[in-house]
């Protein structure tokens, strides 16, 4: 079959970009060009999604396009891969793209500046999802992984001059980077131990539980889970709501937290053999639907209802992938317990797109987000209420919108996994309580904001009198579009809440458009098509349904939890933050504690314990044949003196004393060149000795005078130099005599003058061999050591220049005294 | 014949400063040359890179035209071409960046000199295949870096630098006798020459390592380790870096940390990870790469100072650097090598941004900063991108040099890879603290005056370009990483198989058993080879 | 730091051309015999030192009418010069042995000057540095 | 005879490190005075001759210059050496000054004080 080419895919991944960045270059004073030009972005690529599906159909999981060399050698190029998922992802990122380019028009109003930075920073984020679901190689999705966390960081820190919006930023891409990590990590070493590193090529692995591939799955896991806020991960979620609306709709219907879904639901054909998948799946999952669910019920802030409701339904479709993982007898048939999975996600999408886009809709005209604020809310602005109140409905997934199948094919799964484990009865008890919740929601919307009984009511504020006409609370500009951009400050939610009817009421269209998407339905019961509300089977999962409904209906009307609770969540983050500032920094001060004192003994102590570490491992070392010391007494003495004047150092104390002790050694050591025949060096060492005491002596006199404390501990300082000593000592004493002929000082003898066979005669044309290895053998030496000496002086004269320019200086001021 | 120009990587540095200070009162003419130096050395090692990468040549001089174990051999592989190439382009930046940010009066203290005589000392470091010369380079780079240490002689880099001083002066006796005991031990001191007496004596049948060899590589261990500032051998590096001049900071924290590395890079897998104390080095390499790594990463996040929290990544990143040595496959040193060129280039960058951002909010402290972005965007559009190539985010350099080091890791020292892992995560976390109370927050300081959008100081024009230079630099590492990778995979593979290097270095065919070429001048060292009787007076002294 | 006798001004002024040409005849000798650069050049920057101080900063700087640094500098470029001058030969750095033919008689007067410029470089940046960095250091002092 | 250079070597660098270890910058830098001298009577022990050895009754080896004798002893560590000994008195010259400086603008030499200044803040 023939690879079909890269070129619309491409196009797909970076039209968004390209039109946000072209949106920069048109004159800030043109907001409406402006728009269309970005405008321009997502249109192209679902258009090119869409031509490129026409002519190659939805691939078969193994048929990725093209592939475009970029860096071979690290696994990593440029390759699509458009199946069921991808394609359906691909189409409901630019598409909600579209309307959210047209709906934060009115939202930011007039307001040049945002809408400047506002189109690029959407078109980068849309261009990294669109990469995600569309890459082939796995190292290419977590580029385009990392690039959705850094774009969410420009936009969740949107209002970036205020503290509380960078620290929430900052929140939300470090859990994420964290979890990126995990996930490059996973990718790495299932790569690098299977050999796979494309998802295409994933198809043709036979699953096998190895540490590696177990491992290399748990660390991806935990790339999708902190992307996708599963528990206990989830807060930077709500806490992204501090951004603006469209991009809080953007980032939690459709996109940033379904790329963790995304990526389950890639890895699924894969890895739901292994024998954790469902276990490590269904427990976070579950715990994240319920807690979210009972969270979003004890808000009074619309966004942030919806974003604990998001992670309620982000539990849920983990959970929905997790029980993929099982397997169950079904009429004779090995069935997974997995259907429909894309729907569920449209399904999400479908309704809280609408929801968020209102939430923000409302605060723009209301000036306010808080629901009990919001009584009534009916008689200012009704399209704007219709909508959401649709949307609720889908939200509490009553009969009539895709939402209820969906919720239905979810209790179906749970049920079917009672032959498994019992354990599965307390999650289905979990599902239910997350719909009757949901459902309370729907029914505390709905009273609320039509101003019925029962509603919530903050008695202080009527949003009839106080909230019309100035939006402060979320929208930012003061004036109010009308007419066309007015509308499309609802209308791109009706046009999505528009799909969950259809479905609902129109199942077999639903079917048609999404069958071809979904790559794994199982279920034959539900294979052909969604069902209508009164096609389903009676049994337990309509059963959970009811009990949910009526839960809902009897615990929204109630008084019971009404409040708005905090997150005790919200506070892992500050605490990890702490965690390694305060106890990090202690760890690394405890060993960069600034006294040099303490840096000699760390390093010396590197150096003893390798010693004694070599001395275990080479126990040869220890075995040293040496002569007698007394055999020559001209060496004896000098050593003796050498010793004894290095000893009494320490313990004199007068500077004229010191200074002739220094002197002592260091012609001694003269002496002992003399012995070892080596008059260049015993000269050298005689004239830098004589220049070095004249040095000292004119320093010791500049130096102010000591301190009368008392030193520190003297054994400790004694125990570990006597330590280094002795190992120095021995290594001398060791490789003095190993026995190894040396190869250059021959070479350099009988070369010195004249050449010989080796060198083809040539010579170094001197008699003093040492003088000719330092000017020609290895003259390269010398010329560094004379490098080395004019450095020193010039380092000399840049610490106390001549007077010359310290008088500049105090003319032009220095380093010190500059800004 | 371009075998021999090899060495205007050292020469040209060398004249130029030697001419720096012969032009010492004409401040526009020593730019200009040493500009010019240091633009040649970036171009011409790319073209000899170009030379290596397509036909795997490795360039030899030697020094003086004696052959190779004699005289000092000069190389230039993939493993130093990439790290010449990378330090001339991190010198060119952080010298162009001077210009505006160094005050007037410290660019006087004869800043132009020690800056090429330090690159001649940086460019050695990495040509140079002769131990005892390493030495010799090392030193150079040294005494160039104490004086650049304490240029401007302000009390905060006074108080600091005798550590960094008397650590590496220590470090460098250690060297030096280390370097003796391997002539004594070795008989030779050229690495080439070294390594092939290493492999003959280690291979099955070979006679073994004479005793004392594991020590020496212990010693040589501490020298470079703490060069290169590892665990627990960093302790000079947080101390000292973020007291100078912010463009020698720069610079300083992009190069002198990876001559160490490279040193371990270069002599362990050819020399001294053999013999019976391979176990045992492997192991300290591991354990010094986890401390080092994290603890440095720790220390970074902990720190509210921009230039405290750049100077103490360093270390976390040689903790990268050292967790390639320490796997010690040809991928893994491959990973290494990219590693750090592109960390000289990233960090040199970061610090030069550091440098700009000074100048606005008047201190580096991010507690008293904020807001910057609204100062200049350029700026934080080159932060941005510097700080995320050091974190490691795809498709920045830093990932590709994380990728296939911790790729290595995960089937030799898996718990290095987690460890490798989180420490980029906690780097996310320092880069966004930097970011977020510096560019974002609300605006403090004295840049508050200054409306958005105002042209930026003319001054800093210079400072600018520099930070360009190198977040270009990065980028073109990040997009176009398979060219250098191929460099890169190339020198990994010759450093585990050193016969194309010892061939290349000794001028003789390694596979070929007798070794024809030196066959006359051994014969000469036989004949007055002294330990040869020394050895049998003992014996018959001794019976 | 001066030290001021009148025994020793005398002496010193007799001492230091004889120190100098003894620095000279060491440098000379050096590549036979022991010397070189190196010790010529403490040998000389010894005597200055005396010079220095028996005479004070503005008597050496009379007889040594240029900063130390030229010294240093025009040193390092000699040494730097003559190792340089084999490459334009197609000669890796420093070899001394200059041109292709190898006659004896012709060959060793040449190499052996070349090795002779480096070795003067030598000197003058042993005495540049030594006496640069005891000036100013006393310099400091006073 | 290398005994006594091992020896030498031994407590060269013990007496160092136990000044390195000590309160004041001045008897630090006394201690480094001492250091190269170790390092370099290390490397003479690598030159063997065979006096060194002990071996008594063996013709001594010469001076490594030709036409002394008919020996010389290995000349390259004596390279090595000269070559450290000029680098040991650069880096001296400039530590002696740093530390007068310090000394000058810290207004102590005492490690510990000196250690106060500057660290890093939590």
């Amino acid at each position: 079959m023939e690879q079909p080419s890269s070129f619309w895919l491409l196009l797909a991944v970076f039209a968004p970009v390209l039109a946000g960045l072209l949106s920069m270059r048109i004159r800030p004073s043109l907001v409406t060009p402006r728009v269309l030009v970005a405008l321009v972005g997502p249109v192209v690529s679902f258009l090119s999604v869409l031509i490129h599906l026409a002519g190659h159909g939805v691939a078969k999981t193994d048929a990725a396009t093209k592939v475009i060399t970029w860096i071979p050698s690290l696994n990593l190029n440029v390759a699509f891969l458009a199946d069921g998922l991808g394609a359906f992802f691909a189409l409901l990122v630019s598409g909600i793209g579209i309307l959210i380019v047209l709906y934060a028009r009115p939202y930011f109003g007039m307001s040049k500046d945002e809408q400047y930075r506002f189109y690029p920073t959407l078109g980068f984020f849309t261009t990294a999802m669109m990469g995600i679901v569309l890459s082939d190689y796995m190292l290419l999705t977590l580029l385009f992984w990392e690039m959705t966390s850094i774009s969410s960081f420009f936009l969740i820190g949107w209002y970036r001059y205020e503290k509380e919006s960078v620290h929430k930023a900052m929140q939300a891409f470090f859990t994420t980077g964290l979890g990126g990590m995990a996930m490059l990590g996973g990718i790495l070493m299932f790569g690098s131990s299977e050999g796979i590193w494309r998802w295409s090529e994933v198809a043709h692995w036979h699953p096998h539980s190895s540490g590696y591939v177990i491992a290399a799955f748990c660390m991806m896991f935990a790339g999708a889970a902190t992307k996708s806020a599963q528990y206990p991960w989830h807060y930077w979620l709500p806490g992204a709501m501090v951004a603006p609306t469209p991009v809080s709709t953007f980032l939690h219907s459709a996109t940033m937290v379904k790329a963790g879904v995304f990526l389950v639901g890639r890895m699924y054909p894969a890895f739901h053999e292994l024998t954790i998948w469902p276990w490590l799946i269904l427990i976070p999952g579950a715990i994240t639907m319920l807690f979210g669910a009972v969270t979003a019920l004890n808000q009074h802030d619309l966004k942030r209802i919806f974003a604990y409701t998001t992670v309620s339904q982000l539990g849920l479709l983990m959970c929905a992938y997790g029980l993929g993982g099982l397997e169950f007898e079904h009429g004779g048939q090995h069935l997974m317990a997995i259907d429909w999975d894309v729907t569920q996600i449209a399904n999400h999408a479908f309704y809280k797109a609408p929801l968020f886009i209102i939430a923000g809709a409302i605060a723009h005209v209301a000036g306010t987000r808080d629901l009990p604020k919001l009584y009534g809310f009916w008689r200012v602005n009704k399209p704007m209420v219709i909508v959401m109140l649709l949307a609720g409905y889908a939200l509490a997934g009553g009969p009539g919108t895709i939402s209820f199948p969906a919720k239905e094919l979810f209790f179906y799964a749970i049920y079917h996994a009672f032959e498994i484990h019992w354990i599965f009865q307390v999650l289905a008890v979990m599902a239910v309580l997350t719909a009757v919740c949901n459902v309370a929601i729907f029914v505390r919307l709905f009273t609320t904001l039509l101003g019925l009984p029962f509603g919530q009511r903050d008695l202080s504020f009527d949003v009839a009198v106080q909230g019309q006409g100035h939006g402060h609370g979320d929208g930012h500009d003061e004036h109010h579009d009308v007419g066309f951009w007015a509308a499309m400050l609802w209308v791109p939610g009706a046009v999505l809440v528009a799909w969950q009817y259809l479905g609902g009421l129109l199942p077999n269209l639903w079917s048609w458009i999404f069958r071809p998407l979904e790559a794994n339905v199982n279920y034959e019961g539900f294979a052909e098509r969604l069902p209508f509300v009164w096609e389903m089977h009676w049994g337990i999962p309509l059963i959970m349904s009811l009990c949910a409904i009526g839960g809902g209906l009897v615990v929204g009307l109630s008084p019971l939890m009404r409040g708005a609770v905090g997150d005790v969540h919200d506070r892992i983050y500050p605490f990890l933050y702490w965690l390694c500032v305060h106890g990090g920094g202690r760890a690394f001060r405890t060993f960069q504690s600034g006294h040099f004192r303490w840096y000699v003994v760390a390093v010396v102590s590197f150096l003893i314990l390798g010693f004694a570490g070599s001395v275990y491992f080479e126990p040869a070392m220890l075995d040293v044949h040496t002569a007698s010391p007394l055999e020559f007494w001209p060496g004896l003495l000098l050593g003796i003196v050498i010793c004894v004047s290095a000893l009494m150092l320490p313990m004199v104390e007068k500077r004229v004393i010191r200074v002739l002790v220094l002197g002592a050694c260091g012609f001694s050591v003269v002496g002992m060149y003399l012995i070892y025949q080596a008059p260049d060096l015993a000269l050298t060492q005689l004239m830098f000795e004589l220049i070095s005491v004249i040095l000292f002596v004119l320093v010791l006199r500049m130096l102010p005078s000591p301190d009368v404390k008392k030193s520190p501990g003297k054994v400790w300082r004694i125990a570990i130099s006597a330590a280094v000593g002795i190992t120095m000592g021995w290594m001398t004493l060791l490789a003095a005599n190993s026995g190894t002929p040396p190869a250059l000082g021959p070479f350099f003898e009988a070369n010195s003058y004249e050449g010989t066979e080796a060198t083809g005669g040539r010579g170094g044309g001197g008699h003093n061999i040492v003088n000719v290895v330092l000017v020609d053998f290895r003259g390269f030496d010398t010329l560094g050591e004379i490098t080395v000496l004019s450095i020193a002086a010039l380092g000399v004269w840049a610490l106390l220049p001549g007077r010359a320019v310290r008088r500049l200086e105090e003319k032009f001021g220095s380093e010190g005294g500059a800004a | 014949m371009t075998n021999h120009w090899i060495i205007l990587f050292i020469i040209v540095p060398q004249v130029t400063g030697i001419l720096s200070v012969l032009l010492m009162n004409k401040i526009r003419a020593q730019r200009f040359i040493g500009t010019l130096s240091f633009v040649f050395n970036t171009v011409f090692s790319i073209y000899l890179l170009l030379e290596v990468r397509a036909h795997g040549t490795i360039f030899v001089s030697q020094m003086s035209d004696w052959p190779a174990p004699f005289g000092i051999s000069i190389v230039f592989d993939g493993l130093s071409g990439l790290l010449v190439a990378a330090s001339s382009m991190v010198a060119l930046g952080c010298y162009i960046h001077s210009f505006s940010l160094m005050h007037p009066m410290t660019q006087r203290r004869y800043f132009h000199p020690l800056i090429q005589l330090l690159m001649f000392g940086v460019n050695l470091s990495f040509l140079t295949g002769d131990l005892f010369n390493l030495f010799v380079s090392f030193e150079i780079m040294l005494m160039a870096s104490y004086a650049m240490l304490t240029l401007g002689a302000e009390r905060r880099q006074l108080t600091q630098a005798y550590k960094y001083i008397l650590l590496n002066l220590i470090a460098s006796t250690v060297f030096v006798i280390a370097a003796g005991l391997v002539y004594g031990l070795m008989g030779t001191l050229n690495m080439a020459d070294l390594a092939r007496i290493v492999a003959e004596k280690t291979a099955p049948g070979g006679e073994g390592l004479p005793a004392g060899f594991t020590a020496v590589s212990v010693m040589m261990l501490l020298v470079f380790g703490l060069k290169g500032a590892i665990f627990p051998l960093w302790f000079w590096l947080p101390d000292t870096y973020y007291t100078c001049p912010i463009s020698i900071a720069a610079m300083f924290s992009g190069m002198l940390t990876k001559v160490g590395v490279y040193a371990l890079a270069r002599t362990f897998p050819l020399i001294f990870a053999h013999g019976a104390g391979h176990s045992m080095i492997m192991v300290i390499f591991a354990i010094s790469a986890a401390f080092t790594m994290f603890l440095g990463v720790l220390g970074a996040v902990s720190n509210h100072e921009v230039r405290r929290i750049l100077a103490i990544h360093v270390i976390s990143q040689v903790g990268y650097m050292v967790f390639g040595i320490a796997l010690m496959t040809p991928i893994a040193l491959a990973g290494c090598l990219f590693y750090m060129i592109q960390h000289m280039v990233v960090k040199s960058a970061l610090f030069l941004c550091c440098g700009i951002m000074e100048r606005y909010a008047g201190t580096d402290d991010l507690y008293k900063m904020g807001g910057l972005l609204k100062r200049d965007r350029l700026l934080a559009v080159l932060f941005f991108v510097a700080a995320m190539s050091l974190v490691g985010l795809p498709p920045l350099s830093g990932f590709f040099g994380k990728l296939v080091i911790i790729q290595e890791g995960w089937h030799i020292h898996w718990w290095l890879s987690v460890l490798g892992l989180a420490t980029g995560a906690l780097t996310l976390l320092s880069m966004l603290k930097i970011w977020s109370y510096g560019f974002w927050n609300p605006p403090k300081g004295q840049h508050v005056v200054v409306p958005t959008g105002a042209p930026r100081p003319r001054m800093l024009k210079s400072g600018y370009f520099g930070v360009t230079l190198l977040v270009l630099t990065a980028l073109f590492l990040g997009f176009g990483a398979q060219p250098v990778y191929d460099i890169a995979f190339q020198a990994g593979e010759q450093l585990t198989n050193p016969r194309a290097y010892i061939s290349a270095v000794l001028q003789y065919d390694i596979d070929a058993p007798p070794h024809e070429q030196l066959a006359a001048a051994e014969h000469d060292a036989e004949v007055v080879d002294p330990m040869a009787v020394v050895a049998d007076e003992r014996e018959e002294a001794t019976p | 730091m001066m030290v001021s006798s009148i025994i020793l001004r005398t002496s010193v002024r007799l001492i230091l051309p004889l120190s100098l040409l003894f620095a000279c005849f060491m440098s000379l000798k050096g590549h036979n015999e022991p010397g070189g650069g190196f010790i010529a050049g403490l040998v000389a920057s010894i005597a200055f030192c005396i010079y220095r101080m028996s005479f004070g900063a503005e008597a050496l700087l009379r007889l040594l009418p240029v900063h130390p640094r030229v010294l240093i500098f025009t040193g390092l470029g000699m040494a730097a010069v003559t190792s340089i001058a084999p490459l334009l030969f197609g000669l890796p750095l420093l070899t001394s042995r200059v041109g292709t033919i190898r006659v004896p008689l012709v060959s060793e007067p040449f190499h052996y000057a070349s090795a002779v410029v480096f070795d003067t470089g030598v000197l003058l940046v042993v005495v540049g540095v030594s006496v640069g960095m005891i000036m100013r250091l006393s310099e400091e002092l006073e | 005879m290398t005994l006594i250079l091992a020896v030498c070597v031994a407590v060269i660098l013990a007496v160092c490190i136990y000044l390195m270890l000590g309160r004041e910058l001045k008897e630090v830098a006394m201690g480094v005075f001492l250091l190269s001298h170790a390092a370099h009577l290390s490397i003479i022990a690598m030159s063997r001759s065979p006096v060194l050895s002990g071996a008594e009754g063996h013709d001594l080896k010469s001076a490594p210059i030709l036409g002394m004798g008919s020996q010389p002893v290995d000349a390259l560590p004596q390279a090595l050496i000269l070559t450290s000994i000029v680098i040991s008195f650069a880096v001296m010259g400039f530590l002696l000054t740093l530390i007068v400086l310090t000394g000058r603008r810290a207004t102590t030499l005492n490690v510990d004080d000196l250690a106060k200044e500057q660290l890093p803040t939590p």
